[in-house]
């Protein structure tokens, strides 16, 4: 059984590894030490490990004492004490987090290592070592804590890491760029989370009985205490949730906000896998499991989330169908699956919505990281129509490539068969949102689609590259972690087999919303099973064999629909909109009103030299007192005295 | 009304028998003075000056300087402040004579139901009252020097009041040692506690603070070797430059007066004041006719033997006029006297003396004694005079500061030391 | 007895107001004397007088509840007046040196 | 006989200080003051503190009115320097506000009953009385202002020292 104290390592450690990391890279960029990568790298990836073991031995703890719902820390920490309100720091590790928890280190400790030969001849690798292990620090901050501002704070962090991580290379403008797009669109996904918290606080505030004042005034914003207090909450709890929704949308990349994590694909490769892939955007998804018991009360929102996962799994999906660079087609297929997650937290379907988050995150990071390990040997080049017949060249690669974008296509018995039909079954399952269903199986079938197209398009064929007697297959440390995940996400898939499912019982405090008016649920579910295997396969079979013969075949089909082919490729110009309904008038405004007026004539004209100007002046005015005489100062005092002794008597 | 009256009178009697013996003591130190130079440095005394040929040793000399300055034309010059220039002598001699009336001359005397003090104003403070008496005595000078509008006379005032504030700092903290000792600040007290032994005297029991003391009230008197202010090599003069007949004669008698008074100071707080050696008041006022009949018979053998001896150095023809008989002026009368006096006791023999009287014969002897001390201080005085050259005014300032504070204040502490002691 | 004598016997009679107020028009009077005046060795005797008009109010406070403190309080204002004295002689000696003035609107180097 | 003093010393202080600040002689105005500090010193022994009226002429009179002329005869000042403006303003003001501060406070005396003297105790005054007190109860106070009095002097010292450099 672990010791309590000891969880708060899980998030220090990777902490310590940025503080070394960190100060070597101050202490480097003043040329007072030249860093010493194996060193670096050793500590990067130790403490991930570290953390991992220490993840790992949590869920054992909990999975051989069922009676422990979790393991919390002692109060660790006062952050505010108010009247009736007060914010402590604590961390706590349930089933769900601790799934979560290994989720995070495992896959991150694997894309350390992974990141330890790809990021090693960049000039600022401890930097990127660093951040890497802030990220790491910040996305368990996240998992682990307890209430709901911590769980912010590591929400904020991660999106700062992103944005340094993004931005890694910023050298390059549209890097800088795409860094700074994603932090803001983020903002202000977290703007909407934030307003969800105030809207928690002001309830609970205004719920505060006077007369029982004390029994409300702890830590209202923890888990533990909104679980059983949730009622409160009750007349407001669409708008509470809606606005939480919102910022899990920013941060998981659904529509209205996705549009950064494509652009996202600036940052290195294996940032790609880890933050945009793996474990990052599975925030959002978290924070909504995390709170299902207030998603459960306002059903119009868990419709709001179906919908919405739903169309934008669809939307993104057609996307991928598109483009060309293979980074950008994996982002658009995360971005889809993200959909298909919140799709399933719509219906009610959490467990199966994590246990998604997982898979995923096995089959997408090894995606990623085989297209990192493409990109490395191709020396950053991204564009599949210049890749092809690396099958031969990069074996590893390709048949862990090959495993995951099956595993993506639903093909069984990989992982994501099972928790993608787990979804669809739980669709189908409720009532309400049986015709969403068919678009879900008909998403996972353009899925597979373009996923087969990607893998014709980089690995078969004949090499399109221009000096094909330069690549070569990746060093061990990018395959080992290649090998390993592709291993998961074949593996992983038996943990959800339907019918016994070890991870639904595992997360069984969820609350799964059961399908109680559907008999024989096991049955049906192979019916639907079926139903989703058959077309998933008979897309990707198309696929496969459509792009194997000539992977022009659908110029003329482009022609043909030119404007709606341009418009899909362009992205459905959802940038140039957002552009020109927010960032141009926000422009405008901040250029006429708030720097030449606001600033320039309040700050800087009223403020500060009006400030200036008029001590200036009163100065000048006091200074005709101070004659320098002594006699004057003498008068002055005398009549002070005058008036000090009337005051002292008649006052 | 009758005991109104007799206060009255013993009042007028206290404040002016004092300032009489200051008047009294002037001509006879300028006497002594000159003689005592004419000794010291070996040159002729006074010996001009003469009543119908009787020149009395030169006692006749101050009268006649006296007489001199009085009906000399008093000038005024133009550029002085005239009014400060008037008052500055007064000052000068006002203060130096009332610091006389806290001076006991004798011990206390039980008189008519109470006690009769020989002394004008009982201070409970005396010692402070004197000190800050005699620290009055530098606005005159200063006065004097400023009012004069002259170079010597304005730095003479100067070096005056520098002087007179370095020292008294010295002089005071001497004092203390002493208070200490006696456990009070009236000078009666400090007398009487010193009683008749004269090894019980201050100037034995505590030498440092005497020896102190009376630098200090060199200094503070302007006398050589601290004569600064008015010294004649650099000064012309010093503050009194300026200054002629009677006004100039004020500040002379001021002079002498302080230096009566720092005398008197002295011996009050040194040398045992009125007590008489070695016969205690108790026992001389138990035993007055005793000591009154012996005391009467050796005066009047002196007077004869003293008689005798001057008689027959009379010569006829020695100068050739009126001086011839000098010898016979003093010689005639002391034979006569003493003879008289060896009958008078003779014939009426040792007789019983009323207390009153007694008390009364004792407080003379004591007033006597007191004079002949302060008598033979001033001498004291006029030998360092003529015999120590002046400091440099450097000198003086490093004597001051450096040397004599130090020494006073260690001696404070060796003073409290013993007193732990015993 | 005349009436007019025993209101005079009354007004004879010397009370802790007479050295109050007469200690009050000292202070004012020494506070005058330090407004009017430009020579500032003569302000500097002011501030004495100021200092002596606390010490009267002292003493006969002291007098009146026949407590001695009083006059420890006296002894301290004195020997503070010795110190300002001292110091305030030592600045208006410097400043002779300095402006061969001692007129107190020469002394106005750091007027506004 | 303690009244007629009482006045006597009382319009001599009052006229004296009057006198003093209508001076423009620093010299003249010194000798004022010390008129009126002996008359002051009158007034304490009428109040029976004998011990501090012998202060007030050995501090007052003895050392700081010294030093004051020691001062005045050191600047050598001459007529010229002692001049006088007018300021009519400033002296109405000061006049006024001066008066009206004296008024106040007599207006405020007087608003008391007047009370006599009461006996004084024996020994009141004396320097054992003021001594014992001072070494016991006062005895910070006393070293307080000893120390203070030697921060003066050296604080005089560096005052009154000529610059070297000049």
């Amino acid at each position: 059984m672990i010791p309590k104290d000891f969880i708060i390592l899980i998030p220090l450690l990777p902490l310590l590894g940025f503080l070394i990391n960190g100060s070597i890279t101050y202490e480097q960029l003043r040329g007072r030490v030249c860093a010493n990568k194996s060193m670096v790298s050793f500590v990067a990836c130790l403490m991930p490990f570290l953390s991992f073991a220490l993840g790992l031995w949590v869920l054992l703890t909990l999975a051989l004492h069922p009676e422990i719902k979790s393991i919390s820390t002692p109060h660790l920490l006062d952050w505010m004490i108010l009247d009736h309100f007060h914010l402590t720091f604590g961390l706590e590790i349930d089933h769900l987090s601790s799934v979560m928890t290994l989720v995070v280190t495992g896959v991150g400790f694997l894309i350390h290592l992974y990141s330890v030969g790809y990021m090693h001849d960049d000039p600022h690798y401890s930097k990127y070592m660093s951040y890497l292990n802030l990220f790491l620090f910040f996305m368990l901050v996240l998992v682990v804590a307890d209430s709901l501002v911590l769980l912010f704070v590591g929400w904020e962090g991660v999106g700062l890491c992103s944005y340094l991580l993004i931005g890694f290379w910023f050298t390059d403008k549209e890097k800088a760029k795409a860094g700074k797009k994603a932090f803001i669109v983020n903002r202000i996904g977290d703007f909407g989370f934030m307003i969800g918290i105030f809207l928690i606080v002001a309830a609970f505030a205004a719920a505060v009985p006077p007369d029982t004042g004390t029994e409300i005034a702890r830590d209202f914003l923890s888990f533990s205490y909104l679980k059983t207090h949730a009622g409160v909450l009750t007349p407001i709890i669409t708008a509470v949730t809606l606005c939480l929704f919102f910022g899990a949308t920013g941060k998981s990349a659904q529509i209205p906000l996705y549009v950064w994590l494509p652009d996202a694909m600036a940052g290195p490769t294996p940032v790609s896998a880890l933050i945009h892939a793996a474990t990052m955007v599975t925030a959002g998804i978290y924070m909504v499991a995390r709170l299902h018991f207030l998603f459960v009360m306002a059903p119009f929102t868990m419709h709001v989330v179906a919908t919405v996962g739903l169309v934008t799994a669809l939307l993104a999906a057609i996307i991928g169908l598109t483009q060309y660079d293979i980074k950008k087609v994996l982002a658009y297929s995360t971005v889809s699956q993200l959909g298909y997650m919140f799709l399933g937290l719509g219906v009610g379907a959490f467990s199966g919505a994590i246990f998604h988050v997982m898979t995923h995150a096995f089959f997408k990071a090894c995606l990623f990281l085989g297209a990192g390990s493409v990109i490395h040997a191709l020396h950053h080049e991204q564009d599949i129509r210049f890749m092809g017949g690396l099958v031969k060249k990069m074996p590893i690669t390709a048949v862990t490539f090959l495993v995951c974008t099956l595993a993506i296509a639903g093909i069984p018995p990989l992982a994501g068969f099972f928790s993608k039909d787990e979804i669809l079954f739980m669709t189908y399952a409720n009532e309400h949102t049986r015709h969403y269903f068919w678009v879900g199986l008909f998403t996972a079938g353009v899925t597979a689609f373009y996923m087969m197209r990607l893998f014709v398009y980089a690995f078969t064929g004949k090499t399109r590259y221009e000096h094909p007697e330069k690549i070569h297959e990746s060093p061990w440390t990018m395959t080992l972690p290649l090998i390993i995940l592709a291993g998961l996400a074949t593996v992983a898939g038996f943990l959800g087999m339907p019918g016994h499912s070890i991870i639904g019982g595992w997360l069984s405090h969820l609350g799964q919303i059961t399908p109680h008016h559907i008999e024989g649920s096991a049955l049906q579910e192979f019916h639907l099973m079926g139903i989703s295997v058959g077309w998933a396969g008979f897309c990707a079979l198309a696929a496969f064999f459509l792009y194997k013969r000539n992977l022009n075949f659908t110029e003329g089909l482009k022609r043909t629909f030119k404007t709606l082919y341009s418009f899909i490729y362009n992205k459905y110009k959802v940038d140039e909109i957002y552009d020109f309904l927010f960032v141009q008038p926000i422009k405008g405004f901040s250029q006429v009103f708030l720097n030449r007026f606001f600033d320039q004539k309040i700050v800087d004209g009223l403020m500060v030299n009006g400030l200036a100007l008029s001590s200036r002046f009163l100065g000048r005015c006091l200074s005709l007192i101070q004659t320098g005489l002594a006699v004057h100062y003498l008068l002055f005092l005398l009549i002070g005295l005058c008036l000090v002794i009337w005051f002292i008597v008649n006052g | 009304m009758d005991t109104q009256l007799l206060h009255f009178i013993i009042v007028t009697l206290k404040l002016v028998i004092p300032f009489a013996i200051i008047l009294t003591f002037i001509p006879l130190l300028v006497w002594l003075e000159r003689k005592g130079s004419a000794f010291i440095q070996d040159r002729p005394g006074p010996n001009r000056a003469a009543i119908m040929g009787i020149r009395l040793c030169g006692l006749i000399h101050p009268f006649a300087d006296a007489m001199k300055l009085m009906f000399k034309e008093d000038i005024i010059p133009s550029q002085v402040h005239k009014f400060f220039y008037v008052l500055a002598p007064f000052i000068a001699l006002s203060v130096a004579s009332v610091t006389f009336l806290v001076i006991p001359f004798a011990a206390p005397m039980p008189f008519g139901g109470g006690v009769l003090s020989f002394q004008a104003a009982n201070i409970n403070a005396g010692v402070l009252y004197i000190l800050a008496m005699t620290s009055m005595g530098v606005f005159g000078i200063m006065l004097a020097g400023w009012a004069s509008n002259n170079k010597f006379a304005r730095l003479g005032g100067l070096r005056s009041s520098a002087q007179m504030i370095s020292y008294e700092l010295s002089m005071g903290l001497a004092v203390i040692s002493v208070i200490m000792w006696a456990g009070s600040l009236a000078l009666n007290d400090i007398v009487s506690l010193q009683g008749a032994n004269i090894l019980r005297w201050n100037f034995i029991y505590d030498p440092l603070a005497c020896l102190i003391f009376i630098t200090a009230a060199f200094a503070e008197t302007n006398r050589t070797p601290f004569d600064l202010p008015e010294g004649e090599s650099e000064l012309v003069a010093g503050y009194h430059t300026e200054y002629s007949s009677m006004k100039f004669s004020m500040f002379f008698m001021a002079e002498y007066a302080n230096m009566v008074i720092a005398s008197a100071l002295i011996v009050t707080l040194f040398f045992g004041g009125w007590q008489i050696p070695f016969l205690d008041t108790n026992t001389f006022r138990t035993n007055a006719d005793y000591y009154l009949y012996y005391f009467l018979v050796a005066a009047a053998v002196c007077c004869v033997i003293l008689g005798t001896f001057l008689s027959i150095k009379f010569k006829k023809g020695r100068f050739g006029d009126k001086r011839d008989y000098e010898p016979l002026v003093f010689g005639v009368p002391a034979v006569v006297a003493g003879l008289a006096i060896f009958c008078l006791l003779v014939v009426l023999g040792r007789f019983p003396l009323p207390l009153e009287a007694a008390n009364w014969i004792v407080a003379v002897c004591q007033i006597f004694t007191f004079l002949f001390k302060v008598l033979l201080m001033c001498w004291v005085f006029i030998w360092v005079r003529w015999t120590v050259p002046r400091i440099r005014y450097d000198q003086l300032m490093d004597l001051g500061w450096k040397f004599m504070l130090p020494l006073a204040m260690l001696n404070i502490v060796i003073t409290a030391v013993r007193m732990l002691w015993q | 007895m005349h009436p007019r004598s025993v209101d005079f016997e009354i007004h004879m009679h010397v009370s802790i107001h007479h050295y109050l107020v007469l200690a009050a028009v000292l202070f004012c009077l020494g506070l005058l004397g330090v407004i009017i005046q430009r020579n500032i060795l003569i302000m500097l005797m002011c501030i004495e007088v100021l200092m002596n008009s606390i010490n009267l109010t002292f003493i006969a406070l002291a007098r009146y509840y026949n407590q001695v403190d009083g006059h420890l309080v006296a002894i301290f204002v004195m020997a503070i007046a010795a110190v300002e004295a001292a110091i305030g002689l030592g600045i208006v000696i410097s400043l002779f040196r300095n402006r061969q003035s001692i007129d107190i609107n020469d002394f106005n180097s750091m007027r506004g | 006989m303690n009244p007629y003093f009482f006045y006597a010393f009382a319009t001599i202080t009052v006229l004296m200080v009057v006198l003093m600040i209508l001076q423009k002689n620093p010299i003249t105005g010194a000798m004022c003051l010390i008129v009126s500090f002996f008359s002051l010193a009158g007034l304490y022994v009428l109040l029976e503190a004998h011990f501090i009226a012998v202060l007030q002429i050995l501090v007052y009179a003895g050392a700081i009115m010294v030093l004051f002329i020691f001062v005045i005869m050191f600047l050598n000042l001459k007529k010229e320097d002692l001049k006088t403006g007018r300021r009519p303003f400033y002296q109405f003001a000061a006049l006024i506000a001066s008066g009206a501060l004296v008024t106040f406070l007599v207006v405020q005396y007087t608003k008391i009953p007047p009370v006599s003297f009461p006996e004084s105790v024996a020994g009141f005054g004396t320097v054992e009385a003021i001594g014992s007190l001072m070494f016991s109860k006062y005895v910070i106070a006393f070293e307080v202002i000893g120390l203070l009095l030697l921060v003066g002097i050296i604080g005089a010292v560096l005052l009154g020292k000529k610059e070297n450099h000049d």
